[in-house]
């Protein structure tokens, strides 16, 4: 059996993210951002990212106005509870830190454009979106007709990440992974990319995860890299593991509207600590705690047996 | 000075716009209190669809500061995959759907995207998240913004949502399936569309302005409905019920 | 709220599935097929129905053998552990009872076209049968091309069932469903459907169903009816309640390669019972109780708390 | 006589066109056997794509009558989809692909779907599966079915999983991305397949059987690969673990 595919975050990103690649991730939306590889990649100073995802609540707010994208493929970017994002405002807007490729989407565009890539089909047609100026702006989708009736389309080209990355609550070391709640695109953006890394809540024994195929969210294969990291996800919450930091996005938002704020900001949580544990550290138990889980509610019982 | 915010007033027309049984896509922000609201009052049966793959039928517990809050999940109907809800509303399935935005013009096109020169813009606005398609593909299209003139616009620089486009059948024209905005509710009123043409009408005015006011306060010379009257005020149940979804106010203060 | 939508399996598909009706079933390829649902329309003579499904593990055979059937469009008719499909055979070759329009697909053609419904995009394109005779001899795809390379594509065009029918392990009186184990098209078909019946080994609460709705399998607004129908999938297997009966297929087989075969087949299993329940007290308790679970494999604990 | 059987034998042969650490599109039947042969012997670290929506690390325990049996699902690394493993074939994630056929002809062209006129078949065939698929989409294929003169025919009726056509640059020509035909495995040898023209080349006969007898059950006349051999014959071990997995013989005997 191959060896183990668990390593830390800083040896996933060195391993698997090189400057220039492109990258998938906050695929769940406003749940299971993967914050400590993202901040992992800004203290790596990774550079000429391309950032693929759906929304983004401050997770690329952050990469951009640390240097690291060069270009952004998605449909939002800000903060999700508080509203604009402001290194975002600046990239676009001033070139600061610098000048940012960003092409458009929808969330079903972008969604179409992974579950594209996921089915080896080089485009998905939608009606979505006719009328409105993201195909123009965006440059790469195509419009087409429906070769059966004449009416109109839009095809919208497959993306295939390098590197899709996942929060999960749980995986084990060959790179099985149950995640849960809402999912977003999680599975579109890991069945599109090149590779998957993992970052979970929790490794379990293979026996746990296998004990549920149905949960498993990609084919293990494909992993590669699965880094322990409890609480990586925070401010953004893991079902059953935490919950959303909402005051976070607040100072946030209310620290980085200037590029010193923003600076400052990144100083204290990214580039002044080393790791996850010193981030959490940071934080402060008291805070952490806050976000525990104040009530279990378990699954009903699945039985595989035969 | 009335006993509730322009907020409160916009969830209470928000929630109206529901119908009993409907399927609503959600929006984020007041759209979230809507829908608790709609269900606790007119609208029981109705059923909310969440981007990011939820459906339910029942609105949270809790107030929600994003729809992917675990609140939002525990007791969800259906928690899928984001295409599976986008696929809803694409077959038509959705009789109604929230948006907000950044802008609003004549024909009720919505920009979320930049303001100003595309490829230099005065202003990088988030993007459409959900939004154009909601716009796209909605049987019918709830549109949610504050009211001024900056951002009720002759045109927008940028149609990120589609609305009626330039007018007419636009929407057929260009491909779109169904839908169009059947109101745009601001902090001043409510605005309906005319079935011909696709321009918006002002169809009600929040009872603490005045027509005149939300006209000098519109970037485009705004018709009236031919049926104008003053919006109704929030009743003390819908009060109560909103205050209970968001005790501190942060959504509705 | 709305009444129940429990019901018996003959009110079901008197209400819900007309002569002429398009029906997509035996969506979990060899488990989970149901055997109940098919057996009604045969009792209720159903006609010209449209048999949607991948392969189809002698359901079809069995409702063309008793001429439901008009069109089929599907990727295998046949019997999985046996080989051809009798009555498939005699209606193709001969016209018994009736000629049937067979519209050939593989399984990813028959899944394409149904998860297109469900996007609500008119066609799904694919290099998948480029070179094949199924194109040309299904009639409804379109040769195209990638407009982005010129590339050879195949269009593979949306199908809409007027009702899915799923078997299920367990579903609530609102029509929230539970299914695990191999899924096959399941979930694209139900999504592509107008409507769905489902029929469950077990109606539970309403709570259970929600405590795991990442394991719902489509929008229980979609559910036109659920019957409560133990063994209904019989001799297919359903993970966790009961085994395959595979000496009942090949049974099958063997007493239904005379057309005479398959009428006293026919008459001794569907038209000879009222119902499911009759069916399985002429199946046998030592029968019954052979196929039972020996050993019950749970799924790991998942807690949705926050 | 040999001490094994036909169906013995042709499991072994797929077995081998495995190579440890490979992604293998598992078909019905015989495959289901070769595929735990080949993770117990040389390939531990074979993974196995099941179309029904399975990925699976280990074999399963016990024999499989199909792959849709519950010890199959019971241990799978992913249940899924189909769309999902279909979409790992489409990608061209699937090193090798096995399937099975009624009829095989010269370019290593299958039909499972009808023989003779199309409208009116003398033999309706249940048809692809996922069979087409996997010729189209997998990198390599290996192709299983019995020998005789009826089965190996100079043209197919109907192409239902695409050899290499007409052969020479066919697939590339008709739009496939990859692959074609490796390995044809019978009950009287292995066919190999001409890398310039895709004709069919005997590769190997079994030792039970001769050149001639084979070329006189093929329906055209069938070239002799430069290396032709007697195929290996099976080891003890691989009886063993073979008998193990289908004490009845169901389907290796």
């Amino acid at each position: 059996m191959p060896s183990t595919k668990v390593m830390t975050m800083r040896e996933a990103v060195e391993r698997f993210i090189p400057d220039g690649a492109s990258v998938a991730l906050g695929l769940a939306l406003e749940p299971l951002i993967p914050f400590a590889a993202g901040h992992e990649l800004i203290r790596q100073q990774r550079r000429n990212l391309t950032l693929i995802g759906p929304i983004s609540d401050i997770l690329f707010d952050q990469l951009i106005g640390a240097g690291c994208a060069h270009k952004v493929q998605a449909a939002w970017v800000g903060n999700v509870s508080e509203g604009l994002a402001h290194n975002y405002r600046r990239a676009v807007e001033q070139g600061i830190p610098h000048p940012l490729t960003v092409e458009e989407h929808s969330n079903f565009s972008i969604a179409l454009s992974l579950l594209a890539a996921g089915l080896g089909a080089p485009y998905l047609p939608t009606k979505s979106l006719l009328g409105s100026d993201i195909p123009a702006q965006n440059g790469t989708f195509r419009q087409s007709s429906n070769p059966w009736t004449g009416d109109p389309l839009l095809l919208i080209p497959a993306i295939r990440p390098d590197v899709t990355v996942l929060h999960v609550q749980r995986a084990d070391e060959d790179g099985h992974a149950h995640a849960w709640g809402s999912l977003g695109i999680c599975e579109e953006a890991a069945l599109a990319a090149e590779g998957i890394i993992l970052e979970a809540e929790e490794i379990a024994p293979r026996e746990t995860l296998l004990s549920d195929p149905n949960r498993v969210i990609a084919p293990a294969f494909k992993v590669l890299a699965v880094v322990h990291e409890p609480g990586g996800a925070h401010p953004a919450p893991v079902q059953g593991c935490y919950n959303r930091d909402h005051a976070f996005y607040r100072e946030y938002h209310q620290q980085t509207r200037t590029l010193d704020g923003f600076h400052a900001w990144q100083e204290h949580w990214i580039t002044g600590v080393a790791n996850r544990q010193e981030y959490l550290a940071r934080l402060g138990s008291e805070r952490w705690d806050a976000l525990a889980i104040k009530t279990h509610r378990y699954a009903a019982p699945v039985d595989y047996g035969y | 000075m009335p006993d509730y915010t322009p907020q409160e007033l916009m969830v209470v027309c928000a929630a109206r716009e529901i119908q009993d049984g409907e399927v609503v896509f959600v929006g984020m922000r007041l759209p979230l209190i809507a829908f608790a609201l709609a269900k606790r009052t007119h609208a029981p049966n109705a059923i909310g669809l969440f981007e990011l793959g939820l459906v339910r039928d029942a609105p949270s517990p809790e107030l929600l500061y994003t729809m992917g809050d675990p609140p939002n999940i525990l007791g969800a109907e259906w928690a899928t995959r984001m295409v599976n809800v986008m696929g809803l509303l694409a077959q038509g399935r959705a009789d109604l759907g929230f948006i907000g935005g950044a802008e609003v013009d004549r024909y009720g096109n919505l920009n979320t995207s930049r303001i100003g020169d595309w490829n230099k813009p005065t202003v990088k606005l988030p993007g459409s998240g959900g939004g154009a398609d909601i716009a796209s593909l909605a049987k019918r299209l709830a549109v949610i913004l504050a009211h001024d003139q900056r951002r009720f616009r002759e045109r927008v620089d940028f149609i990120t949502s589609p609305g009626y486009g330039e007018g007419g059948n636009w929407r057929t024209r260009v491909g779109l399936p169904r839908g169009g905005p059947g109101a745009v509710i601001t902090t001043l009123g409510v605005l309906g569309f005319d079935p011909e043409t696709g321009e918006a009408l002002l169809r009600s005015y929040h009872p603490f302005t005045s027509v005149e006011h939300i006209q000098a306060n519109t970037g485009w010379p705004l018709r009236l409905a031919p049926d104008l009257a003053p919006t109704p005020e929030p009743t003390p149940e819908e009060l109560r019920i909103i205050r209970e979804c968001d005790p501190q106010g942060f959504w509705t203060r």
